[in-house]
């Protein structure tokens, strides 16, 4: 793999994983990054195949809350190359790349440490009434900072090729990887308690409840119950709109 | 002297607003961070009306503290909120008096708004929208065609700019002429239940579709049959383990006043731990 | 068949389809006017297997809204004959007769839009506070105006027998038929459409969302799904009473 | 002069009522039209009732021309409506004043009860009894049983009559002693708005039972595997067709003011259309 | 079987059977009755598994409103010591048992009707202001009738063996123990409808609707549906709160 | 002559509760009868703390045979009326006027309360806990655990003694101190009418899930196939004949007032008839 490949890859990682457009949100996603990806390595076929089987893992992957369960961009950006170069079967390099997305949601945690700063930042920025700067912590600074830890991971994989990536792993022990696919699983879970803080109202927890159950026990599709939830929720709002009108007008005698 | 101030501000113009919103998605995750989310997102969005409104350094360094609060939503969706707060900050930025009350209700209407709209946006275009389009072009991809390929991504951008859009004007709209006879009538706060609930419900929904977890376990006493743990589980309630983590999160979360990192460094060690005793 | 035999069948067509007393709204059925015909033409084994096959198709046929997605009255008033006189097998004589009661809602319509025409002159009767002319408007002029319309397409299907149904059917291109199953399908959505007109609270429009839902998903029976249904709307009202009243005695004030 | 007007009109009797309730069973669908549906029929079966209760003939005129609105509902539970409406006539013939508001009140009460009894009478006797007898007939009258072929007809005329008679009566006694009271405590409008709820809800279940409508479409670009729309529709939402088809009908009900026999034309229009060029 | 073994069954048999503790409310169930009479008669291997062969009749057995469809621990004091001691395989014990457990209901039922006697005792004693009597009506003298009750079929039954019971229950018509049987499906249904008398308010009869249908048609667990219950329990409080109180607000003007 | 009263009161400590508690997990079943159920129990349970309460014979008296009245409840969750009861009989016996009132009000929330508690206790200890607890523990009985023939009998127990006395105590101390607030509030109104609400539910599932009747009758016509009854049935309604069962039971018991006994004769009498001609 050629230098100039391998930096064309640590840069597509870094925007697609930085989101630096909200409506780039798909673009971390295997099979977005794969016709890219394919261009690079003039594969495409090869690219378009590996990148459709990566994706299916993560199809019904959700980021509420700012978290990632496993970092499909950087398994993207290793099995899809290693397809292409060593001649490895898609299927082979998604089950080395896999777990690679897993270690990557640290990545992400750190960044998300690292910005921390740049809010308190932002916060003197506000104090002084300094708008830009306010801008500049909310935007260069980050993409900065981050530039190093979503570049170099992807770049020095490409450079030392898939033996290194298949030796990195293999010194990875079994259990971290398990217990990492674990926390993939679970992590979805924090994303959807924040939201449920944010939401803040407790009087609302059996919708919580009943909305969990009905797929829970039904299997119906998230498009499937949220039809009922519609209606429950406008039922809700315009039956407590009677109540909320009588109360107000009974409170304000 | 009130004169002075008023003349002195700008008049906040379409193309404002648009430009808004440009910021507001591009900085909306790249500044996420551990302590307020989205909140530096959310204020370096605003920078641009706030400079036109605020021209004492005072006002505007008040302002910009102001939206420096933790601030999470989903993105695209949730520009309506940026909408109505121009329009709500336009307003108050010409009253003379009750600044405090009208700086209460701006930061009431956001965190009301910001939890349902995550919850009913994250369902929409991440639960609904992104399978059903990925369960489209991945066949088709399979079969090598590039342009399949290309859809979720060139169809995400090309949607989220026109609900974005859409939204921003839209809150921007509804806030600068119905605002006050919204509030009064008591339908703003109806919105927020409603969303609200629905947002609940649609939480509760995703948990159980998206958060995994389950046990090995299996108990063997001598001469019985081993009995395994999960098939008792799911024999009880379905989803058990699930259902325990979200909510043992949430109340958490809910007791230490979010402390995120923290949640993430405890779920990755409880999962290693049970991965290397074999209790998941 | 005899003249005698095919002005009988047009007769009770007529009778049958025109609902000459509302309790008679089964009486198009096949399965109904199976015997009546078996006695006209003096077989009524096969009368009543014809009639029950056909029935079958048109078990779950609903008319809502004065609207037909067939008319299996003239179904029934071809096929039955058929097979009895024609020693047409029962499943043929079906296959035959179904496009035609397709066919037959045109009928229905034309029906329906010349008694338009009583309405207005209702109007004028009313007018005059002529009560005596608005009942023959409203039973003596429909029903007499019916008569060529219901009684002469049976009539002289009987009379030229099934080669000249077939003969005719054979000339409906493939296409038509296939439409008109189509709109048979789609015709009682109209009626359901208007009944949610004629209730008016665009505010009850969840319910029908959710009754929809519960049986596309669950495919709960009618009756299974009217318990749920019954409840939802008992509750609706009691706890709508507690919030209707207090806000009559808050508005009272 | 009013004691004149009342000592002048005659008592409406039990038979008056049954007569009343004759003719709607016989009129109710033979007049149905494009246009007032059974309007016709209703006003016709209340011309007894009104003979006797006006005997000036513009207040008959009146009486008469009031109730050829509009009007449509399932004739067999809908009798009640009669029977309420006889009662608030023989009420309001005896007012000298505020002659327009009763009229009202009867207009505003018909059309409350006609759509949810649609609703409701159309499941109970199209959508489950109907398919029950027959379900039970069908293999009966296969192995050749007159008896059981006369069953659904036989069983209908009367399963109405006692139906009917009885709601009309007991819609009549029910008006007549306690609307007022049933008025004022606004219980009406309770029974009018639950039993449009349950309506509503029936017509939900009714759609989805007996609407069909779905495609045959394929979409088959080169080397890709074929996708079928259908499955691709029913992946997302069970009887969407269906569903797409009595929203769009409602809402153009609603928007052209019921222009029935144009959406029978359109929909006949569209089907033989669609068969013609695969889409259905 | 020696007379000391028979008068600890017997024994055994009257305290589970009364519930002279309420906790030992499962203490009449096969397999907590197993292991115990397993000690007595010396062997604890088929006490077990007759024990935990009958349990399984009797895993859905409840008893609301004092009400036992079958008497389960007449049946293991009958069946346990037959497969010990007659080295009948559990399954023909069983078999004999269960008809008689459904005759023991009869004992429960002659219980209930002397207690009725003390009750009016106890009105007496009260009207004395005899706290000490009450205690005695409610405890003592039940506990003393019951005995024969309970002890000596149970004592019989254990003397004269497994020969005396077959011969008893041969004596019984099979349409008596299917009689028994059905009965034993149908008392349930009076404990339930004792608690809705209690619950007393028949506006929530919709929700003992739902509750059935819910259950009825998806086959869903008591637990499984009681977390709907609670849901919809806690969101009609939630609701009504607002109502009472605007109404209570409105009320009080 | 007042303040004598009071001074020769003396004061409710927590052995007295538990107490009290010991008295009613005794007395619970052993009285039941046939016409009033637990009142019994529940009355001789109260004797401890009332022969504190009422020094006078005529107090005594009078308060025991308030608690002769009907009752019935789960007597493990039902323990918290136990324990609000004490704490109402304490402030009750204080009180030198409106006596009457608050005999009432004590009645009010023993009748309110029970029905409910025993519809969720019964669904909670012997419809769901049981069969769990059962259901693990019966493989391991087969294969010859004594430990897990323990498990169901020690288990509960022990269960019922943490929850009942945990209950009674609460109950006391919510009664002690806050039932003047609840009651003012409505809040207790609330919380029975939320119990009420689950109770009736759970009384429904525990029904469908309990009660179990179907018919063996087959009608066979000549030459016609034999129609199965119970087919027929469950081709309508699902568990139609144990929903008409239940809802026979509670109307004659509605009507008649509760005549059990008379229930349980004619549900035998009915079974074995039934089961006699074949009709069960
Ligand atoms: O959950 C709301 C929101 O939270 C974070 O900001 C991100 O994860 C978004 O992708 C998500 O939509
Ligand atoms: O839908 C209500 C009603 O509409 C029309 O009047 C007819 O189709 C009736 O059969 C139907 O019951
Ligand atoms: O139903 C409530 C209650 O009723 C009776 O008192 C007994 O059957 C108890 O076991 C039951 O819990």
């Amino acid at each position: 793999m050629s230098i100039i490949q391998a930096i064309l890859l640590g840069v597509i990682y870094w925007i697609s994983q930085n989101k630096v457009w909200y409506g780039f949100s798909n673009m971390r996603m295997p099979i977005c990054l794969a016709p890219i990806i394919g261009l690079i390595f003039g594969d495409m076929e090869t690219a378009l195949v590996t990148g459709a089987t990566l994706q299916m893992i993560y199809i019904g992957s959700i980021a509420s809350g700012g978290n990632h369960p496993a970092d499909e961009g950087i398994a993207a950006c290793i099995a899809i190359p290693m397809a292409i170069q060593a001649g490895i079967s898609p299927e082979v390099a998604v089950s080395i790349a896999v777990p690679v997305g897993l270690l990557g949601t640290f990545i992400d945690n750190i960044r998300k440490t690292i910005n921390t700063g740049f809010v308190h930042l932002a916060d003197k920025y506000a104090d002084e009434g300094n708008a830009k700067g306010v801008r500049r912590a909310a935007f260069l600074y980050p993409l900065l900072v981050s530039f190093p830890l979503r570049f170099l991971p992807v770049f020095f994989a490409s450079i030392y090729g898939p033996a290194a990536v298949q030796t990195f792993m293999d010194a990875v022990p079994g259990w971290v990887t398990h217990g990492l696919t674990i926390a993939g699983g679970i992590l979805p879970a924090l994303g959807f308690a924040l939201t449920m803080i944010t939401i803040g109202k407790t009087k609302y927890i059996p919708f919580f409840i009943i909305g969990f159950f009905i797929v829970a026990y039904s299997g119906l599709s998230i498009i499937g119950v949220s039809i009922f939830g519609l209606c429950i929720a406008y039922l809700y709002m315009t039956s407590n709109k009677a109540a909320n009108k009588s109360q107000a007008e009974g409170g304000n005698l | 002297m009130d004169q002075v101030t008023k003349n002195n501000q700008e008049k906040i113009t379409k193309r404002d607003i648009t430009i808004s919103w440009i910021r507001w998605h591009a900085y909306a995750e790249v500044s996420a961070n551990f302590e307020r989310l989205q909140a530096l997102a959310f204020c370096a969005s605003m920078t641009g009306i706030l400079e036109k409104l605020y021209k004492k350094k005072e006002d505007l360094s008040r302002a910009l503290k102001k939206h420096l609060t933790m601030f999470n939503t989903q993105a695209n969706w949730g520009s309506v909120i940026n909408g109505i707060t121009i329009a709500l900050e336009e307003k108050a930025s010409q009253e003379t008096e009750n600044k405090e009350e009208s700086e209460e209700l701006i930061t009431g209407i956001k965190t009301g708004l910001m939890g349902p709209i995550a919850g009913i946006g994250d369902s929409l275009d991440f639960g609904t929208i992104r399978p059903i389009l990925m369960g489209i072009s991945i066949p088709f991809a399979l079969k090598g065609s590039v342009f399949a390929a290309f859809v979720p991504l060139v169809g995400q951008i090309l949607y989220m700019a026109i609900v974005g859009l859409f939204m921003i004007h839209k809150g921007y709209s509804t806030g600068k002429e119905s605002i006050t006879s919204l509030l009064s009538s008591g339908k703003i706060q109806q919105i927020i239940s409603g969303a609200g609930v629905l947002g609940m419900f649609m939480m509760g929904a995703l948990s159980a579709t998206f958060i995994s977890l389950s046990t090995p376990l299996v108990i063997s006493t001598e001469g019985a049959n081993p009995i395994e743990i999960q098939s008792m589980l799911d024999g009880i309630v379905p989803n058990l383990l699930p259902f325990a983590v979200v909510f043992a999160i949430y109340l958490y979360l809910k007791k230490t006043g979010a402390n995120y990192l923290k949640v993430v460094g405890i779920v990755l060690a409880v999962s290693l731990l049970g991965a290397a005793i074999g209790l998941f």
